[in-house]
């Protein structure tokens, strides 16, 4: 019996056992919290590596726990899409742990480190738990598993306002996972079973269609606050400001994302593609309130003034771009707003990584401050550039490919779709070239006073301006960002790697 | 007030809980109960006796390091179970395959059994903890 | 008399908690209320889940001699996993509302928002 | 919050009250034996699992066997809340 055939339980139970361990090395040694959560996290890396491969080359992956077979046990169903977004997920993760250790220690007491690291890789293992599972409740409880722990890193550095930013982050999201465990109700109700293949195809011999909407609406609802899709976007713009920069990468490149991957296997593994025309009764309304996201997004981060926060309204227009692909359910589409999961990740952990690099040298919060940082750190400022430019779409970068089969996507369906998308990349390129403009072109004036009030923003002065000024992040910090940035370009000339994934995986979820 | 009669209640109680907790727990493969019941159960008495005592006198009977030391073994003990198949040759959380010699179905009462009593030994400390902590908290305040 | 009312009825009771609970979310300003309001909302769902497990003539679900009829266990199980679930967010809820508390001497979620 | 906004909530909790209540009216009726939970996946549970598990308690059984990976994902959610009670509570500052 080979090894590798329990790589998708691995993959969660290696995290989960170093969220475990940590607390107990933290009695002993804090040092130790650290590699150890480094080395959980790079196995869980390795291991979900090999199911991508081994799921390319045999196809899905069904893993019953327990060894009960499905309808009765729990299984874990690994296709494509979830081994895709498992790497996504495990890769930035990895970074965001390795990223930690020098920009951390300025952040929150040494006391709280052990809980810092069992809650970080808590949160990357309940992601990759909910990518991997075919249970519907299943993916409540590991939903529950990430969203404790997000609430609870939003508020771990205790700045001014985290409290009530992790609170309103609570209370909203757990509407949302309620909803879930409801609608759960609601199709357990109808159909007696609770695993996402059993249920499609015992939905589709179902007369009455309104408990299925029913479950199906509120099931999206809730991932729909999860992943903060517009009007239910609230809790973001503050949780992920802020929130240290590590957990604002794992929040905004990741957690959303895990929210719109479980509305795709609402919609199209539980509901099923037999069901695909009836499920307009969601994908209508989300393509809408993706559209009105990606451009009310984009405006309110023009206006903002930190940076974090920016990025964090830019979170909110981005996760409108994958949500008008997968509501669109065309190939096309649905191929972009998968692809731009991968983009988005990349480019959003870099950029937020570059913004914490920021932060942890100089203190700067403020987009106005950034007047010539080229200077001072010119290789974060290299790699935010590549990662905006990403973002925005421009040619040679992967952003540009994935909005490119989006806009295919949108004008089959209709015009407005695409100008909304286009205008989306205007307004994007608005606010991204103001901080670009600025960090190359802009006039160093009026240094000091200012920077000391940029500093206060957050609540706490973060560290005195160094008098050197040539001086770039540590080298842990420093090489999550080149990666990323080096990701976000070369993906889009090797643009054939990622969609070999990605298209097997659209098949898949359309049923074709 | 006079806490006499309350701490002498307590004292009086609280052995009794406890042995009440713990049946919960060991009886939760053949009864309504299992380790969260009794787990919860039992850190409930030490709650009283923090509440009639203060709260230093349940710190002192199970201190914090210990009370981490549970939480982290206790949940640790839960993956270590399910680890167990895999050794076994089978898979995740798959009791019937462990090498006792013992019927299968009984492999799997045993474990359930274990399972239960790690889960119990969790949510004791758990619940002893959030209590502690929120306390401590308030009291900082005064 | 028990025949007027609807066959659904614990349903509708439960439906009707869960509006209860989301007004009281959304509208009441006390953040304790808030906790309580999401209190009210799960604990609406737990009941769901738990009324559909029940079956007519059902036993509990403890295997007993000459019983075959039992009601369904699995909601059952379902209900404890999303009990514990409930006590996780509300007891890290609290925590987060004390500290709340301490650092602006308020509750009212206005004034917090004004901060 | 003010009149406009309070009556809002109130039209949008009402929409979704009366979604779920017409979904609720097509459900089969309540304590049905013949409903589709009791026919689909719980007769296993009722039949086999004391053969299988050697456990009378089928919610036990359920619990830590048949569904054992939920119960450790519960524990694992407990065990967050945990450590995020920890994490607001350790080292904090003084004014």
């Amino acid at each position: 019996m080979n090894i590798s055939q329990h790589f998708p339980i691995l993959v969660i139970i290696t995290l989960f056992t170093g969220a475990y361990l940590a607390p107990l090395a933290g009695l002993w040694k804090r040092k130790l919290c650290y590699p150890l959560a480094v080395l959980s996290a790079l196995l869980s890396f390795l291991f979900s590596v090999v199911i991508l491969l081994s799921v390319l080359e045999h196809g899905i992956i069904r893993y019953h726990v327990g060894g009960w077979e499905p309808p009765w046990g729990i299984e874990l169903l690994v296709d494509p899409l979830s081994a895709f977004m498992a790497l996504i997920v495990s890769f930035i993760g990895l970074l965001a742990v390795v990223y930690s250790k020098d920009y951390i220690a300025g952040e929150i007491p040494d006391k709280k480190l052990p809980a810092y690291y069992s809650l970080l890789q808590l949160i990357i293992g309940g992601m990759l738990g909910a990518l991997m599972t075919g249970d519907l409740f299943n993916l409540f409880v590991m939903t529950e598993i990430f969203s404790i722990s997000a609430y609870a890193l939003v508020s771990i550095a205790q700045k001014k306002g985290s409290l009530i930013a992790s609170y309103n982050y609570l209370i909203l999201a757990s509407v949302g996972t309620t909803f879930i465990l409801f609608s759960t109700g609601f199709i357990y109700m109808v159909t007696g079973s609770l695993n996402m293949v059993d249920i499609s195809q015992r939905l589709s011999a179902l007369e009455s269609p309104w408990v299925m909407y029913n479950g199906l609406i509120l099931l999206v609802i809730g991932f729909a606050i999860k992943s903060a899709l517009f009007p239910l976007h609230t809790w973001l713009p503050d949780a992920h400001s802020i929130a240290p920069s590590p957990v604002s990468v794992l929040l905004s490149a990741l957690v959303i994302k895990v929210g719109a991957y479980s509305i795709i296997r609402s919609v199209f593994t539980v509901f099923g593609p037999g069901l695909l025309e009836q499920s307009g009764v969601v994908t209508i309304p989300v393509t809408w309130m993706a559209s009105l996201g990606i451009l009310l997004g984009s405006i309110y981060a023009i206006t903002q003034t930190d940076i974090k926060r920016m990025l964090a309204y830019s979170s909110v227009a981005h996760i409108g771009y994958i949500l008008l692909g997968i509501g669109l359910a065309s190939t096309a589409s649905m191929t972009g707003g998968i692809f731009h999961i991968l983009n988005h990740a990349l480019g959003k952990a870099c950029l937020f990584f570059c913004a914490g690099a920021v932060l942890h040298k100089t203190g700067i919060r403020n987009v106005e401050e950034y007047t010539g940082l080229a200077g001072k750190m010119p290789i974060t400022m290299i790699a935010f550039t590549l990662a905006a430019i990403s973002l925005v779409g421009i040619p040679p970068t992967s952003g540009f490919m994935s909005k490119f089969y989006l806009a295919i996507g949108a004008y089959q369906e209709s015009w407005i779709f695409l100008a909304v998308i286009l205008l989306g990349s205007l307004l994007s390129a608005v606010f991204y070239f103001r901080v670009i403009n600025l960090i190359y072109f802009g006039e160093p004036e009026h240094k000091s006073g200012v920077r000391e009030q940029g500093a206060e923003i957050g609540g706490v002065v973060h560290r005195q301006p160094t008098t050197d000024n040539r001086r770039e992040a540590p080298l842990t910090m420093l090489i999550p960002i080149i990666i990323l940035a080096l990701g976000s370009t070369l993906f889009g000339i090797l643009v054939h790697i990622p969609l070999s994934v990605v298209e097997p995986a659209v098949k898949l979820l359309l049923g074709m | 007030m006079n806490p006499v009669v309350i701490r002498t209640v307590t004292r009086i109680l609280v052995p009794f809980i406890q042995l009440f907790g713990f049946y919960i727990i060991v009886h939760g493969p053949v009864s309504p109960g299992g380790g969260f019941q009794g787990g919860v159960v039992v850190g409930a008495s030490m709650i009283l006796l923090a509440l009639a005592y203060g709260a230093h006198e349940a710190e002192s009977k199970v201190s914090h390091h210990v009370r981490i030391a549970m939480d982290s073994l206790g949940s640790l003990a839960y993956a270590g179970i399910g680890l167990l198949g895999i050794a076994a040759g089978g898979l995740f959380l798959q009791y019937n395959i462990i090498p006792l010699p013992l019927p299968p179905a009984r492999v799997n009462g045993i474990m359930i059994f274990l399972i239960g009593v790690a889960i119990g030994v969790h949510i004791m400390a758990l619940v002893l903890s959030l209590f502690l902590h929120t306390t401590e908290e308030t009291e900082k305040d005064d | 008399m028990i025949n007027l009312l609807p066959p659904n009825l614990p349903y509708f009771i439960c439906i009707t908690l869960l509006l209860i609970g989301l007004y009281t979310m959304i509208i009441k300003k006390s953040l304790i209320k808030k906790i309580m309001g999401l209190n009210i909302f799960s604990t609406s769902v737990f009941l769901f889940l738990i009324s559909m497990a029940y079956r007519r003539g059902g036993a509990p679900p403890i295997k007993a001699e000459g019983v075959e009829l039992y009601v369904n266990p699995l909601p059952h199980a379902l209900v404890l996993t999303g009990i514990v679930v409930a006590l996780a967010l509300t007891s890290f809820a609290l925590i987060l509302v004390i500290n709340i508390y301490k650092e602006h001497k308020t509750l009212d979620s206005e004034k917090l928002t004004k901060l | 919050m003010n009149k406009l906004n309070h009556l809002l909530v109130v039209i949008v909790l009402l929409a979704i009250g009366v979604m779920m209540s017409i979904a609720v009216l097509e459900m089969p009726e309540f304590a049905d034996p013949d409903a589709p939970i009791h026919r689909h996946v719980a007769p296993r549970y009722m039949a086999m699992s004391y053969q299988e598990t050697g456990v009378p308690n089928m919610v036990t059984a359920i619990l830590a066997d048949y569904r054992g990976y939920d119960t450790l994902g519960e524990l694992t959610v407990i065990f967050a809340g945990g450590v995020a009670v920890l994490s607001i509570l350790g080292g904090k500052r003084k004014k």
